[in-house]
């Protein structure tokens, strides 16, 4: 491992209005890591995600990816990026999977698949259409491909919205809760097709709740409490003998 | 521009606007009496029912104000049996033909927000009358008219905000409203300008206190409501 | 057939002027309103301020009266502005000039809070999936927003588009040629208010029954895929 | 060639009204043609309902008015005028078999034309004790006065005298008294400061005059001059 | 038990559309039972429930209340009152608590215990007040009387919605996922209110997820399964033993 890390967060700071969600929050994710980022509801960890690729400017902190530092201006109290092609451009490789999806309604499956690498990427629409229907084989719904999003079940709207994400070729994605606002039935379909993508090697940062899924697939659990890393390290650490109290209370409680 | 001639005719033009004043809170008040069974009636299953209202409402939004203004004032008064009809000491009267045809617009228009506010009340309201073995009369009084009347509120204050200014046109059947005022005054100075932004300005003056009422008023409501609310129908 | 005096053709022609006003004048109204939306929105504080006063100014003052300010004062305005650039001609405002720019002006201020709703309406996780994507705010806008923003707006539009319809029987007091002028006229001269105004009503009607046909299937086919099923 | 745009209302037959292709006629419209054509200028006649037309004239819409509009010393404050062509005067008019003691109209509804000289006289001499109704054009005048609305009304004598000719109720209605204001001169109004074309028209009055122009078209719509 | 049951439903059968989603239910409920009913989503248990006090009008089926079979006439497809005194007079004396509590938005707590008793029943008013309170009192938001439902949380709606059913004196109520809409936190407030109902003797049908609130308080489990009844009897005999295969699947996965 001397290769620099694909993706590093250094003391993440966030505030809101005056409460302090993120206290000094930091993480290395190298090629090929599969990080799950596990806490209690309102312990920061979705804020922490949308930190990364400032979906939610961050107060303080720092952002390297691929080596590469984010440039971040004060804008009031918080950092906003200094060079938004430079965002713009880390966003395009750094993919974001939402725990209610987002796809867009106006548009069918296919297009919302197609959508970035057409528009974005700027890339030929034959050979976006040929990719973007072997991503909808591979998350199992090559068949619902010109329908819309709301004619869809949650489970398949997720994958429909990994599809999206993956079309992009990102370099490293991060999910948001991917499976919670769905029905228990559903959850099984999404974490199928995560669980490809983890043994496939793609370097993925997983908040979620579904421990067992998490043990299984990670490289690495991450453990947060009230905006700071409480417990770190390989899930048989952090599940089996976690130093923290707070942790073991927690997975006791949910796992 | 010269505005002198609005200080000098402003007590006029106050004259006017108070005629229109009056003509909208007649009209406004009248139109909802009306509008309140034919909403009922609208909202019937029953096509022997909902029918005329709905021909009614379709009607009176469906054509422009001016037009039912003069089929009232020129229109009727073309045939004899209306002129030798009882009714004839009331339609005779410019001021209650504005009256009738603003009256008749506006219910339409109300009737319409009644209808959508009766219906903005969410079903399991109306459920939970059911089950404790109301009857339809009872639900209606007790639950769906005063939760109505709550909905109700920013979609009426905007219809009596669009009757004020439809009012303008009883200026068109030799009434001295704002407009009428202003037109007649123009008829002397020969400065459209001057008095037509001088009556607009009291429009807007206007406009701006019945605002300010209907948000003391709903402010009250907001106590205890949610806010639900309805589409507003179109107007003119 | 009802014997209409030989002012059919007039009343056919009146209506073809009525369509012409109408829909001139939701051209300007729907710029009008889309920028009007855009201003309330924007984070600079004078473009809300402009936006609200157009709003407020145009939605308190009564039709009729816009229309003859604009018909009798934008002569002098473009004059007066005119002729600070070394333009001293006379600049016609017709009656279908001002009538435009005055239901323009009223249409674009109910729509801009039709659209400033709509844009609102559309939920905060669409734009982030687009900007999680490397959309620009530009193209975010185009590709995602505005789509929304239409299926969303459809409704009330339509709704201000039969209020328009209506508003253009006020333009004929100056004199433009619509279907109430010409009812006007036959009334005039055949002295049967009854008949032409009720004719002019049915024509209305017809006009804003086919509106409706139009908007209904404008709204059901911006919004293929919304619903379930 | 010159054009000149005259403005009229198109609602007081005979001088001007609407035929049913939607076109102005009328004395007052014979007049303008016959007035361009002394002038080899060309003849635009726009029409605009009657409180607008000043107004009009003033934001230049059109460079003349010829609507058989009085030439008083109000509106000679706002525009300028040419010299008379024909003469006016109001009269009362009512049912026929229905007295009135015009000296006192107290408790009447008396009904004229919004901005004439009718409205004004009215409004000056019967204000206080009368109900008095003015109308945007002078047709819903003669509407409101079948109906019954109004029981009397005061206009124009010429157009009066036309209306009781021609209309459908023939018999009904007559004049009430004598006809006054006599000295009243109806001219065509233009810009202040216009005075070229004031003078050209002027010019062009006399030339209809001499010609026999005028008293073809006079004889067109009266049986007597109204010169 | 040679008395007659309060409530009988033989034979019901609803049809939505073009959907059989009731295919012959009945059930009978005899004074002071407490009668649960499971099953997966879309198996029908709602319209069942809703049926019995023609919330929905059963397409065929039979209700008879306190011996008294309920006139019904067709009106379409399905049935319908024949005689609206009848349904109204029996509506007053079967409760019916929903899920979403539906009280009256307009009305303070009290109003919406009183309304009821004063308007329908026309008993008089301080009578009326007098056991409002109590039963406010009773289910443990006496102190909240004077508040607008708004204001309250989810808990304490449900309770003043339980309160509002129990002042018509009901012989029967009915529940219909009382707790599903509730925040985890607040769903013991509802149930501890429930089990002191069931502990007095009343009678109640309760549709339900919480087994393990079915399994402590009633005396039958009915588990519907596609609009049939698919197992019934004694909540051991459902729980512990049951004879539909379905039934252990379905307990298996959310007990
Ligand atoms: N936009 C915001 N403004 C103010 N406070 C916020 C905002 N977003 C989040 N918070 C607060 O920050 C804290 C952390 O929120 P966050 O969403 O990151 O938690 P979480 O760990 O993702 O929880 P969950 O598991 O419920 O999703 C919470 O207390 C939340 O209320
Ligand atoms: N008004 C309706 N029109 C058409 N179909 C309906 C209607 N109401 C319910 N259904 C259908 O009937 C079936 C049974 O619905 P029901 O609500 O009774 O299920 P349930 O057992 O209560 O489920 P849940 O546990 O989700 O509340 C479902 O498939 C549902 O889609
Ligand atoms: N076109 C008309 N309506 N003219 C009315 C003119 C009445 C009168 N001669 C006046 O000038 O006041
Ligand atoms: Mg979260
Ligand atoms: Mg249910």
């Amino acid at each position: 491992m001397s290769k620099a890390p694909a993706l590093e967060l250094i003391d993440i700071h966030k505030t809101f209005t005056d409460v302090e969600v993120l206290k000094g929050i930091s993480l290395k994710a190298y090629d090929g890591d599969v990080i799950s980022i596990l806490g209690s509801s309102g312990s920061g960890k979705s804020t922490f995600l949308r930190c990364i690729n400032l979906l939610e400017n961050p107060t303080k902190g720092e952002i390297i990816f691929n080596g590469e530092s984010l440039k971040l201006t004060s804008s009031g109290r918080d950092l906003a990026a200094a060079d938004m092609k430079q965002l713009t451009k880390m966003r395009q490789q750094i993919g974001f999977v939402f725990q209610s999806f987002n796809l867009w309604p106006h548009m069918t499956v296919l297009q919302n698949v197609m959508e970035g690498p057409s528009h974005v990427l700027k890339r030929p629409k034959h050979e976006v259409m040929d990719y973007a229907e072997h991503l909808l084989n591979k998350v199992g719904i090559a068949d619902k491909k010109h329908m819309y999003p709301n004619q869809l079940s949650g489970g398949q709207q997720q994958r429909v919205a990994i599809a999206r994400t993956l079309a992009m070729d990102p370099q490293v994605i991060l999910f948001d809760e991917p499976t919670s606002a769905l029905d228990p039935e559903l959850v099984g379909e999404v974490l199928g097709v995560m669980r490809k993508l983890a043994e496939e090697g793609r370097t993925m940062l997983i908040v979620t709740h579904e421990m067992s899924f998490a043990k299984e697939v990670s490289s690495e659990v991450v453990f947060l409490h009230k905006g700071v890393v409480e417990e770190k390290g390989t899930p048989d650490k952090v599940f089996n003998s976690p130093d923290s109290e707070r942790c073991r209370t927690f997975l006791s409680s949910t796992y | 521009m010269d505005f002198s001639v609005v200080v000098e005719y402003f007590p006029r033009l106050l004259e006017g606007a108070w005629v229109s004043v009056q003509l909208v809170a007649l009209s406004v008040v009248l139109g909802a009496l009306v509008a309140l069974p034919i909403a009922l009636a609208r909202i019937s299953q029953n096509w022997w029912i909902k029918g005329f209202p709905y021909a009614y409402i379709f009607f009176f939004r469906g054509t422009p104000l001016l037009v039912q203004i003069f089929l009232v004032y020129y229109g009727a008064s073309q045939f004899d049996v209306v002129r030798e009809s009882f009714l004839w000491p009331i339609l005779r009267e410019p001021y209650w033909c504005a009256i009738i045809a603003f009256t008749l617009n506006t219910s339409a228009y109300t009737a319409e927000i009644f209808r959508g506010a009766i219906q903005a009340i969410p079903e399991g309201e109306v459920e939970a009358c059911k089950v404790v073995g109301m009857t339809k009369a009872q639900m209606y009084r007790r639950v769906l008219l005063p939760r109505a009347f709550g909905i109700v509120l920013p979609a009426y204050g905007n219809e009596i905000i669009l009757m004020l200014k439809g009012s303008a046109l009883a200026s068109t059947i030799t009434i001295l409203d704002l407009t009428g005022m202003a037109r007649t005054i123009i008829a002397r100075t020969y400065t459209p300008i001057e008095i037509f932004l001088a009556a607009g300005g009291i429009y807007l003056a206007i406009s701006m206190v019945i605002i300010a009422i209907f948000r003391q008023v709903e402010k009250r409501q907001n106590r205890y409501l949610g806010t639900v609310s309805i589409k507003v129908p179109d107007k003119g | 057939m009802i014997d209409l005096h030989g002012f059919g053709d007039q009343l056919l022609q009146g209506a073809l002027i009525t369509v012409e006003l109408a829909m001139a004048s939701l051209g300007v109204g729907l710029v009008l309103g889309l920028l009007g939306a855009a201003a309330k929105l924007s984070s600079i504080a004078p473009l809300r301020w402009l936006a609200t006063i157009y709003t407020t100014i145009v939605r308190g003052i009564p039709e009729l009266l816009t229309v003859l300010i604009i018909y009798f004062g934008a002569t002098i305005v473009l004059m007066a502005i005119a002729s600070q650039f070394g333009y001293d001609d006379y600049i016609e405002v017709g009656p279908f000039t001002a009538g435009v720019t005055a239901l323009g002006l009223t249409f674009g201020a109910y729509a801009t809070e039709v659209f400033r709703g709509a844009l609102q309406s559309i939920p905060k996780g669409q734009h982030e999936a687009a900007t999680a994507l490397g959309m620009g705010a530009f193209r975010k806008f185009q590709r995602i927003i505005l789509p929304q923003v239409w299926r969303v707006a459809l409704p009330g539009l339509g709704n201000l588009f039969l209020v328009l319809l209506k508003d253009t029987a006020l333009v004929s007091i100056v004199g433009l040629d619509d279907i109430m002028r010409k009812a006007n006229i036959a009334v005039s001269s055949t002295k049967q208010p009854f008949l032409f105004y009720a004719t002019a009503a049915i024509m209305y009607l017809l006009l804003t029954i086919i509106s409706m046909v139009v908007v209904t299937w404008l709204e059901k086919r911006a919004s293929r895929g919304m619903r379930r099923g | 060639q010159e054009t000149i745009r005259f403005a009229t209302e198109g609602a007081f037959a005979p001088f001007n009204y609407m035929d049913n292709t939607g076109k102005p006629v009328g004395f007052d419209v014979d007049i303008a043609h016959a007035l361009c054509k002394d002038l080899k200028a060309k003849c635009e006649i726009v029409t605009q309902d009657w409180d607008g037309l000043i107004p009009g004239l003033k934001v230049h819409k059109y460079d003349a008015i010829i609507a058989s509009m009085s030439i008083t010393p109000e509106r000679e404050k706002v525009v300028a005028f040419t010299n008379k062509y024909y003469s006016g005067g109001v009269r009362f008019m009512g049912l026929v078999g229905k007295n009135f003691n015009l000296k006192d109209l107290s408790g009447k509804t008396i009904g004229a034309q919004r901005a004439t000289v009718a409205a004004q006289y009215l409004e000056d001499h019967y204000g206080k004790t009368a109900n008095i109704k003015l109308y945007d054009n002078q047709d819903n005048v003669y509407l409101d006065l079948e109906s019954g609305r109004l029981d009397i009304v005061l206009s124009d004598e010429l157009p009066t005298y036309n209306w009781l000719k021609t209309s459908g109720k023939g018999g009904k209605f007559e004049f009430k008294g004598k006809a006054f204001l006599k000295t009243d001169r109806i001219g065509i109004a233009v810009r202040k400061g216009d005075t070229k074309l004031k003078d050209q028209l002027n010019k062009a009055i006399k030339d209809i005059r001499e010609n026999g122009t005028y008293q073809k078209i006079n004889a067109k719509y009266f049986p007597f001059s109204i010169y």
